[in-house]
């Protein structure tokens, strides 16, 4: 057979410009381009605790998983929306409290508390987001910052109800390890597939619109404030659930769930993933977790190296992780020989 | 049509930044790994593992991290402990919870006692500071059923809750501080004796604001102070945590006219409050709890404005005649004075290793019994640590520490220090004073 | 008479931008608003639609107050307005520019949500001037040409169906070919039923299309009028003086 | 009540100017380069670190350790601009986490470097004047005269030498600034270094009245964001009265009311400060930035 020219292409170029949106796929290694970064992370996760079932690393993950949702769902605001929130603890926050009041005190039972909780969480934050609405761009992070901190002025001056500093506690804690693990990530699994369904629907478009242009969909009849509300509550949902689910884990529920620190974790790792992106934020929280708990054998030089990474990894894949990946990925290529 | 597939890009290489981060990660990866290779030892079956988990790159955590290591060469170097005829030594591992810093979620103090049980594979469990941490860390303690001795943080719940539920809870000890309110009981003997010597009696109440103190100010003072003939001319008034300004507060003492300020520090603020006391020429003396006026390098910090100040103090972080062994030694090992925390930690190793000598086993529920026994029968006897010969170890129903009140011999008991010209000098009980107390002359 | 604004104040500290003005517009008219920089034009159009809150004063939109109302209201209502600067929803495809407003409740309402957003959009661009299958219609909106920005602003505006049309400076920035493009535009609109209030800064240019005319300086209504006779007034020549080249 | 409105005036004052170094600095850095800088309050603490190893444990003179911690201050800041946030200017959620991580490792470093525990610095002049019957520390009057003074020089700098012109021309517009031949990113430098010194100098004279602590920096950086959100982004004399607004609150709140409540009630006024007028009480226009 008489060789032609060889040609290099990109491996997604081929398959787009063959079909425009369908896909129709030429050969495995097409179809394995194209499922496998799909499929393989979820697998993964859902196959862990059989491959690694030291009871520390399924609490690790865990925490990841409760991190990743947490930023999975700032990235609606912050990211889609452009309400850059520094204070999402405050749904982190009421969600627990709201599952502890419910769970501990009322006696209402864990499959219940946690809906509850995460419903109600959702409510009083977007009750206690919707006044700083009204500022705008930095204003708004700043205003939302202060928030949670007000919050934890609030239960350390009413000690005597709400436990103060030593918060509540006594919540139902049925579950063990490995189903700990697979409540928090199926619970991530299923966020990230809702959140995708209503970003990248006509929703998620004007959500869009409002980041790039707030007067413009005004000016087009769409109201914005209700918008941004549905979308706190949205975003508010998932932070109070998994913060409700957290609070029934740790059978414990204090102020530092409120924490500054939460907050901002949660903007480092949906900033080091990849804003806007939906899975980028979870992956910086896998990555950031991962890191803080694997550094831990350093003692004492621990969080320096741990910020030093987050400045190096911030400073020069300043789009994201993700989109960095994603670029590379679609860098993989294949000759073709024309005849 | 063939085709052969190329990871990387024909002109794009790795870029130079690519290679940093790569690197980076790489030499972190090299590193633990390394680590985990050659300095974590293989498992020796010899062994008594205990875990240290507390707030490491703070004077408290390094305290626990202290008291542990002088405990655990004492009792290696004496030939360890024989269960069952075979030799064992105590092993320690230690793990940073970060509890100190106040914006640090519980999170990382749970996740540092999962990783002492399920990767170190703890006997028992010693450490603990921020009352919040401390409940949080509890519960996954007992949930993994180890034995957890609380050497730090004194909120009643985490002693109340092996009342509640003594078959979840039981692996719950507590050494030191007492709870708050034995805390506040001792509080009360020491005004009592201030007002028997020196017939002080108005008094101002000023605390930082955390539930404990207002548990203990609300429970304990306000309700007893009066019926001991003292007068409550103000306050309570509580102190922010991160507070750096107390002038309104001082000009509030002044102006009540107190001879006496209860004061209740755990935090930094009680430094704040030293500086300012001194400033303001507060005439009444501070008598309470001021947590930092226990460490040596106070009088410094302060500019000598301590001159005075008093607080409560623990058998050991002083040198006084009881506590006198523990603390030479370790301030002969480290150069400075142990804060509360290392005597607590010390004799919580020491207890801990006597209950499995007794239980001859290194199973969980074996030790409780064991630490249970410990106190009842007061078999603390001689050859235990240089700490315990002179003092009652003992733990009550709770698996609180048993307080003595003014006697050593019937359990714990709490110092009165003050500060004078630089010295710090133990003042009450009788049994361990090495001074008496002094009234600021304003 | 579809719009009608009453004795409006407008005052940004110290400046009045707007001071008493009021006037009618009718239904199918092109009323067009002209005066120099800092006359107080874009605040009036900021004020109909209510982006900006008037201190004193009403405006009723067929008869029923509209004053203080929020803009996405005043939009749902039937009055849509451009931009200045155009600000498209840069990162979006310039195609989804036009679905935002296509999603609004009005439109959802007057449709009775059926047909797809998205070939109803790409309609309205071809109406302003884009072709079906350009490039443009896909790319990110803020990468196109000025020109096509400006577009953008008006097809968005006509995809709420709209009766009345604000337009904040259409023709600025524009080339010649353009604004003769843009011009027969207009008057189709009209002929359609559209209500337009159009400011602009370049009266000859308007004067060939609209109806009437009022001439604003320094927030205060000097005149209205048909074209020939603002054109020819000469206290608007006195307003526009070393502009003459603009007016003649 | 006479007596404590003398309080609230002596000691809100000296806690106004010191608020008000650490908030302008804040305030400074988001003009010029639109930047939240959340190490703002690590330049508080490396500063005081500093002083303490210059002046207790070498024992230099007292000038001498101020210069030598504003110096290494402000080369950290003007490092920290210089390394770090010029390559992603723009970008503001990474400059946000990318100083904060900053911060975080400030901290780190200085907590490998001293003592754990808190740290005392001695007073820079004994003794105490009496303003009727108060008496009042030298270190306080020390700390109200050197922020007035160096307040002043600021405002010279800005106002009267070459490099605050043209920084103010940045603040104003970095476009325009760029076409008069101001380089925008050196003056963002400059102005980082500036900041690190006001926060700094504030580190330095608060020092001997409380602890050299870790913490102090986030307790610097949370006052500081809460004064500037109260002033308005950017605006120096928002950040001064507003500056004087929570020292004076602070201290009335803790004297009418109750300590405890200090923090919750200054944080609660921001947020209806923010409601009622949001973009802060010194805050530009708004309606006059629609129209552009």
């Amino acid at each position: 057979m008489a060789k032609g020219r060889e040609r290099i292409e990109r491996l997604d170029r081929g398959i787009r410009a063959r079909t425009r949106d369908m896909y129709a796929l030429m050969s495995y290694a097409e179809i394995i381009y194209l499922i496998g970064p799909r499929i393989i992370p979820p697998i993964l996760l859902l196959v862990f605790p059989l491959i690694i079932s030291d009871p520390y690393w399924l609490l690790v993950m865990s925490y990841a998983a409760f991190y990743g949702v947490a930023s999975i769902s700032w990235d609606i605001l912050g990211g889609f929306t452009g309400l850059v929130s520094f204070g999402h603890a405050l749904f982190i926050g009421f969600g627990g409290y709201s599952a502890a009041i419910l769970n501990a005190w009322y006696g209402v039972p864990i499959y219940l508390s946690i809906p509850l909780g995460a419903l109600i969480g959702a409510g009083l934050g977007t009750l206690v987001f919707a006044p700083c609405l009204r500022t705008k761009g930095a204003y708004f992070s700043l205003a939302s910052l202060v928030a949670p901190l007000v919050m934890i002025g609030v239960i350390y001056a009413s000690a005597e109800i709400l436990g103060g500093e030593e918060g509540i506690y006594g919540m139902a804690n049925p579950f063990n390890d490995v189903q700990w693990y697979y409540i928090f990530t199926i619970t991530l699994l299923v966020s990230f597939l809702v959140i995708r369904k209503v970003v990248y629907g006509k929703f998620g478009l004007i959500l869009q619109a409002i980041r790039d242009n707030e007067p413009a969909v005004k000016a087009s009849g769409i109201n914005v404030v209700k918008y941004k509300l549905i979308t706190l509550f949205i975003s508010g949902v998932f932070a109070s659930f998994v913060g409700a689910l957290q609070a029934h884990r740790l059978a414990f529920v204090g102020p530092t769930f409120f924490n500054l620190l939460h907050s901002v974790s949660i903007i480092a790792m949906s900033t080091l993933g990849g804003i806007a992106t939906i899975v980028g934020p979870a992956l910086g929280a896998y990555i950031l977790v991962i890191l803080t708990e694997y550094l831990r054998i350093l003692q004492d030089v621990r969080m320096l190296l741990y910020a030093i990474i987050l400045i190096i990894l911030l400073i020069f894949r300043p789009e994201g992780l993700f989109r960095y990946l994603e670029r590379i990925y679609n860098t993989f290529e294949r000759k073709v020989v024309e005849e | 049509m063939t085709s052969n597939y190329r990871k990387f890009g024909r002109k794009r290489g790795v870029s130079r930044t690519t290679a940093l981060i790569a690197a980076i990660v790489v030499i972190i990866i090299v590193v633990g790994a390394a680590y985990y290779f050659f300095m974590a030892q293989p498992e020796v079956v010899e062994e008594i593992r205990i875990g240290i988990a507390g707030p490491l790159e703070y004077i408290h955590g390094i305290g626990h991290m202290r008291g542990a290591e002088m405990a655990a060469e004492e009792i290696n170097a004496n030939g360890g402990v024989i269960i069952n005829g075979v030799r064992h030594e105590v092993k320690l591992f230690f793990e940073d919870t970060r509890e100190a810093d106040p914006t640090i979620p519980v999170e990382e103090g749970v996740a540092a006692i999962t990783r002492l049980v399920t990767v170190s594979k703890v006997h028992a469990i010693i450490g603990g500071f921020r009352s919040d941490v401390v409940l949080a860390m509890q519960e996954e303690a007992v949930s993994r059923k180890v034995p957890f001795i609380v050497a730090g943080a004194s909120a009643n719940a985490i002693t109340d809750r092996v009342a509640e539920d003594y078959d979840k809870y039981k692996y719950t000890f507590r050494v030191t501080p007492t709870n708050s309110t034995t805390l506040a009981k001792a509080y009360l003997e020491f005004y009592k004796y201030v007002k028997a010597e020196y017939g002080l009696t108005k008094v101002y109440i000023l605390a930082e604001d955390a539930l404990w103190t207002r548990l203990m100010v609300d429970n304990v003072l306000l309700p007893y102070l009066p019926l001991l003939g003292f007068e409550i001319v103000g306050g309570p008034t509580y102190v922010p945590l991160g507070a750096r300004d107390m002038s309104s507060e001082m000009t509030d003492i002044i102006n009540s006219g107190a001879e006496l300020i209860a004061h209740i520090f755990s935090g930094d603020v009680g430094i704040v409050f030293t500086k300012y006391w001194s400033d303001m020429k507060v005439p009444a003396l501070p008598l309470g709890i001021n947590v930092y006026s226990q460490l040596d390098i106070y009088w410094e910090q302060t500019e000598g404005k301590a001159n005075y100040e008093t607080t409560m103090t623990d058998i050991g972080s002083i040198n006084t005649p009881i506590g006198e062994e523990f603390f030479n030694a370790y301030v002969e090992k480290y150069g400075e004075s142990p804060v509360y925390t290392a005597p607590a930690t010390y004799i919580a190793v020491y207890l801990i290793v006597e209950a499995i000598k007794k239980a001859q086993s290194l199973e969980a529920d074996d030790i409780v019994a064991a630490l249970e026994e410990i106190g009842r029968k007061g078999i603390m006897g001689d050859e235990l640590a240089p700490l315990g010969n002179k003092m009652l170890y003992k733990f009550t129903k709770n698996h609180d520490i048993q307080w003595g009140i003014d006697d050593p011999n019937k359990g714990v008991i709490l110092i009165l220090q003050q500060w004078q010209d630089g010295e710090r000098i133990a003042v009450w009980p009788p049994a361990a004073a090495t001074g008496t107390l002094k009234l600021p002359e304003r | 008479m579809i719009l009608k604004i009453d004795n409006l104040h407008k005052r940004f500290g110290g400046i009045k931008a707007i001071d008493d003005v009021s006037f009618t517009v009718n239904e199918g008219e092109i009323i067009a608003v002209v005066g120099p920089n800092g006359a107080g034009k874009t605040t009036l159009l900021n004020l109909i639609s209510g982006f900006i809150k008037p201190d004193k004063g009403k405006i009723l939109f067929k008869g029923r107050d509209i004053t203080g109302m929020s803009p996405s209201k005043i939009a749902e209502l039937g009055i849509a307005r451009t931009f200045q600067i155009p600000r498209p929803l840069h990162k979006l495809p310039t195609i989804f520019n036009i679905v935002i407003p296509l999603l609004s409740p009005r439109v959802k309402r007057l449709t009775g949500g059926v047909g797809d957003e998205l070939v109803r959009a790409i309609d309205i661009l071809e109406e302003v001037g884009f072709e079906r299958d350009s490039d443009y219609i896909r790319k990110p909106a803020g990468l196109l040409p000025h020109g096509y920005l400006k577009r953008i602003e008006l097809a968005r505006a006509l995809a709420l169906r709209p009766e009345i049309l604000l337009l904040d400076e259409l023709l600025s920035g524009l080339s010649r070919p353009e604004v003769t493009s843009i011009l027969p535009l207009l008057t189709r609109l009209k002929d359609r039923g559209f209500t337009i209030i159009m400011v602009e800064h370049r009266v000859r240019d308007v004067s060939a299309i609209a109806d009437r005319m009022i001439v604003l300086n320094e927030g205060v209504k000097i005149m209205e009028g048909t074209p020939e006779e603002v054109m020819t007034n000469e206290k608007v020549i006195e307003i526009y003086v070393g502009r003459r080249g603009e007016l003649a | 009540m006479y007596e404590a409105l003398v309080i609230i005036l002596i000691y809100g004052t000296v806690l106004g100017f010191t608020l008000a170094l650490v908030a302008i600095g804040l305030s400074l850095i988001y003009g010029v380069a639109r930047i939240i800088n959340f190490a703002h309050g690590a330049f508080f603490a490396i500063s005081a670190y500093s002083l303490y190893y210059f002046f207790v444990s070498i024992k230099l003179n007292l000038i001498l350790s101020i210069f030598f911690s504003l110096v290494i201050t402000a080369l950290v800041g003007g490092a920290l601009y210089r390394i770090a946030l010029d390559r992603i200017r723009g970008m503001e959620l990474n400059e946000m986490i990318v100083t904060l991580a900053c911060a975080i490792a400030t901290i780190e470093i200085l907590r490998e470097i001293f003592a754990p525990a808190p740290l005392g610095v001695p007073t820079f002049i004994p003794g105490q004047i009496y303003i009727g019957t108060y008496i009042v520390e030298m270190q306080r009057v020390l700390i109200v005269i050197t922020s007035v003074i160096s307040l002043i020089l600021l405002w010279l700098f800005i106002k009267k030498t070459k490099y605050g012109i043209a920084m103010r021309a940045v603040a104003q517009d970095e476009d325009a600034a760029m076409l008069m031949g101001i380089n925008p990113e050196f003056m963002s430098m400059l102005a980082m270094m500036v900041s690190a010194i006001l926060a700094g100098f504030a580190g330095i004279i608060i020092a001997p009245t409380q602890t050299v602590a870790l913490e102090n920096a986030w307790y610097a950086l949370l006052n500081g964001i809460a004064i500037v959100i109260l002033g308005g982004l950017g605006s120096l004399w928002g950040s001064l009265v507003a500056a004087f607004i929570i020292g004076y609150a602070e201290v009335a709140v803790a004297t009418f009311l109750s300590s405890h409540l200090k923090t919750v009630i200054a944080l609660i006024a921001i947020l209806v400060v923010l409601v009622i007028k949001p973009s802060g009480i010194f805050g530009k226009h708004r309606e006059l930035e629609e129209r552009v």
